[in-house]
């Protein structure tokens, strides 16, 4: 063979391995990497893990929040319809949090089934809520009408 | 006696394996760095156990980031003043093959090293057991992602006086999706999640570099060096 | 064009411009198997230019470079496996024996000759040297490492750029004899340089003239 | 027997004196249009369009930022491609734009990063989120200011047009591994819910307003892209023959003219 030809062969050969180890590798990442993200039912069925860094979210309870008067300290209860996950978090809250509204709340479960927050966040436009939160609830109404309707 | 000629992937490889060899004093430093740096930190930071540990993994991917760049700079410099960097650009074979040569060199001689003593920063920064082997498997593809694309900066600045800040400048942002993968693989493990897929990504990263980051050198060195 | 398509190598209409000044254009050269060019010409005239663009490292702006009828872009690989450049530095690595230097630029060469390394070396008086590195060396030991590849090679093409810079008398008349051999054989050479070649069949080219002369 | 018959409008196009004398004619309707629209979009979104139920009036910085961070991403874009051009088809007037559209578009990016801190902190409640399409912006910054050093550390023109084209594409690989690199990354460790309005979603009296401003900054784009590119074109072209004649035409006017005042 041609030298200048069985290079190109190499050249070409490289490409087309890397190619598809990018392809197989982003395939897998993908189908692997799951979600962090949980809603107040998995927490407290037990579905989520423990001491992981996770997120969850939901409607802020109504008259849920509550305030330390001497620190940052707060705590409320976030909802999706099925059961209630109470968070605990010390800093400033956002502009745009509040009871009624849907906020998603990170940091780690710990063995009360408390989710010890590093950061809340609040849905700052109302037209649009968080995909997932509206998913999750939209999945956890659906099985609650299910249920009903099995018990009746 | 004209004979067949290899691609010169391994002739460039073979090369700067043995002139590594020569000067393994000098190549020798990065790795130093890495570890004079590391002992630094729990100075400047704190040297309570719980709190270096969760910084461990970070620190360890930021000093191995920061140790490659100190090297890469000088990866086409002497070549470029000796004029061995034009007899490379007039052989008659395809240059990135050459140029991945010297690129496999490099990792060689820089990331494989910092990779093999990062348990021992791992031990010093108190990095949680469950750490290690993901830090060696995402150190080891990550290292060479960082060698391929600071090659290509090297290969932009190769003829400038003053290179070395400007290639900073330069490679910085594009090192940015390694450091993450890299990073987020280690703390994944530690924090009990699944770590592949991090890695997987860092993995497509590199083969996207393999085969990216040759040509793109080659082509700035075309651009440049001759000018 | 058909006297151009036997030559081994023809230049035609070559002109060469670096951010939009033009360095020189028009030259038009023939060069056969066993003739000797000289390129003359003051400091800056773009004798080094000219060898790069030989050795299509540089893209000329017009013009072209033929090799055996064909321009050398077409058949790039041929060309460039049957020439030898020497260019100012002589790419020689100061961490590497002289021998070492020798067998690496003869490996990344496409046609030489593997085991002529050491006789090359005694031939430009480099026999003791073989296992020094070459940082212990002087500037014109380093260029007689960098001549050494002329009597492995098995290039037609030979293109020197000042070759007898910080070389010694004895130095010079060996690359002079070494030159000779090799357009005897039918190689060609195509060099820069101030120094009168004492050898006959040598053409000069002055680059500021653009004229042509047998010496 | 011409192969490149067909092609001759592109090279005309390529030349920069046929694209010196046509844009001359262009801008001042350019100017004119792009002033127009401006003008009417940043009154009607500041003064008549309604005030955001949640944020007040504060949220209409995004009549600066989003057609800001629009122009910023679209400009790395347009500058990585006349780079490809250049590259390509060897035609320097794509590298003059290449070259002229790289502190454009750092200076919009900047604008998009400013606007969006200044919003970001009473809506957010901070300045800076490591998010990943600010994250993203602010690595744009860094590859614009990557392909600029370039430009200015080469002394020689076609090399800093290479190797700035080489970057710029570098870079278009990497934007958007990069945005993808830290929107997962926060999957994890922070949110990516934090996002701007998804503008369908705005209320028609808000987003018209909007779509206003986009075009007029992609008008203003094209406008000072033009402007800097002429710069670039007398400054690259300073000793060729047609520069030469036109400078000495607006010599002479002027005299005429200091003369007529003088007199």
């Amino acid at each position: 063979m041609h030298p200048l030809r069985k290079q190109r062969l190499q050249l070409v050969i490289l490409l087309v391995v890397a190619t598809s180890l990018v392809v197989g590798l982003v395939l897998y990442m993908l189908r692997e990497n799951g979600n962090f993200f949980y809603t107040p039912a998995e927490i407290i069925g037990g579905e989520a893990p423990r001491d992981v860094y996770l997120r969850a979210g939901g409607m802020v309870v109504d008259g849920s929040l509550q305030r330390a008067e001497d620190s940052l300290w707060v705590q409320f209860k976030v909802t999706d319809g099925i059961e209630t996950l109470t968070v605990e978090y010390s800093g400033i809250l956002p502009d745009l949090f509040a009871e009624g509204e849907a906020a998603i709340a990170s940091g780690i479960v710990d063995d009360n089934l408390v989710l010890q927050a590093s950061e809340i966040l609040a849905k700052h436009d109302e037209n649009y809520t968080p995909p997932e939160v509206a998913d999750a609830m939209n999945e956890a109404y659906k099985q609650k009408q299910e249920n009903k309707e099995g018990s009746l | 006696m004209a004979r067949q000629m290899d691609s010169g992937f391994l002739a460039w490889l073979r090369r700067d394996l043995l002139l590594a060899w020569r000067r393994r004093g000098e190549v020798a430093s990065p790795v130093l760095f890495f570890i004079m740096v590391s002992t630094l930190i729990p100075l400047g930071l704190t040297p309570e156990s719980t709190r270096l540990a969760e910084v461990a993994a970070g620190m360890v991917w930021v000093m191995a980031l920061l140790a490659t760049l100190l090297s890469v700079d000088g990866l086409f410099a002497s070549d470029y003043q000796d004029g061995s960097l034009e007899q490379m650009l007039i052989t008659p074979q395809l240059l990135p093959l050459p140029v991945l040569g010297k690129i496999t060199a490099h990792w060689l001689t820089t990331g494989l090293p910092l990779t093999l003593v990062s348990p021992l920063l791992g031990l010093m920064l108190s990095l949680p057991a469950a750490g290690f082997i993901p830090l060696l498997w995402s150190l080891a593809l990550g290292t060479a992602c960082l060698s391929l694309i600071g090659a290509v900066g090297a290969a932009l600045t190769v003829s400038l006086r003053k290179g070395g800040l400007l290639l900073t400048l330069l490679v910085m942002p594009l090192y940015m999706p390694v450091i993450i993968f890299g990073s987020a693989s280690v703390s994944y493990a530690i924090d009990g999640i699944n770590w592949l897929p991090p890695l997987a990504v860092l993995g497509a990263l590199c083969a996207a570099a393999v085969a990216l980051c040759p040509l793109a050198v080659a082509g700035a060195l075309r651009a440049t060096a001759s000018n | 064009m058909s006297l151009s398509s036997s030559s081994l190598l023809s230049i035609e209409n070559l002109a060469f411009e670096r951010d939009d000044s033009r360095l020189f254009d028009g030259i038009n050269l023939t060069v056969n198997g066993g003739d000797i060019l000289q390129i003359e010409g003051a400091n800056g005239s773009g004798k080094t230019t000219l060898l790069r663009l030989l050795t299509g490292a540089l893209q000329p702006s017009a013009g072209r470079i033929n090799y055996q009828g064909q321009p050398i872009s077409e058949n790039r690989y041929d060309y460039l496996a049957d020439m030898l450049y020497i260019g100012h530095q002589p790419a020689v690595k100061l961490n590497l024996t002289a021998e070492e230097n020798l067998r690496w630029m003869v490996a990344s060469a496409a046609k030489s000759n593997r085991v002529a390394v050491a006789d090359a070396l005694a031939e430009v008086g480099l026999a003791g040297y073989s296992d020094i590195p070459c940082y212990t060396l002087s500037a014109g030991q380093h260029r007689r490492v960098a001549l050494a590849r002329l009597l492995i090679s098995e290039a037609r093409l030979w293109y020197l750029d000042e070759p007898f810079t910080a070389i010694d008398k004895q130095g010079v008349s060996l690359l002079q004899s070494c030159l000779q051999h090799h357009v005897a054989q039918g190689g060609l050479v195509v060099l820069s340089t101030h120094q009168d070649l004492a050898l006959n069949n040598v053409r000069k080219y002055n680059l500021l003239s653009r004229a042509e002369y047998l010496v | 027997m011409n192969l490149f018959s067909d092609w001759t409008w592109f090279h005309r196009l390529g030349s920069p004196r046929w694209f010196y004398q046509n844009s001359g004619r262009w801008l001042p309707w350019l100017s004119v249009v792009t002033l127009v629209v401006l003008a009417t979009g940043l009154v009607w979104g500041l003064a008549f369009a309604p005030a955001d139920a949640k944020q007040g009036n504060s949220f209409r910085i995004i009549y600066i930022h989003v057609p800001a961070s629009f122009l910023a991403l679209a400009g790395y874009y347009i500058m990585a491609i006349a780079g490809a051009v250049g590259l390509i088809w060897k035609m320097k007037l794509s590298y003059m734009v290449m070259k002229s559209a790289a502190p454009i578009g750092a200076v919009l990016t900047f604008i998009a990063l400013f606007t969006g801190a200044v919003w970001g902190k009473p809506t957010w409640g901070t300045y800076w989120v490591w998010d990943a399409r600010i994250t993203s912006m602010l690595i744009l910054l860094f590859l614009y200011a990557g392909v600029m050093a370039l430009q200015y550390a080469y002394h020689s023109v076609d090399a800093a047009s290479k190797a700035g084209a080489i970057l710029a594409l570098v870079g278009t690989v990497n934007i958007p591994i990069i945005y993808k690199s830290v929107d997962w990354w926060y999957t994890l460790h922070q949110p990516a819910t934090i996002k701007l309005t998804s503008a369908p979603s705005m209320h028609p009296d808000m987003f018209q307003p909007l779509l206003v401003m986009i075009a007029g900054f992609y008008l203003f784009y094209a406008l000072v892209l033009i402007l800097q590119t002429r710069n670039e074109i007398l400054r690259r072209e300073r000793n060729t023959s047609w520069v030469r004649e036109l400078a000495a035409a607006k010599m002479t006017t002027n005299t005429i003219a200091n003369e007529a005042k003088s007199e």
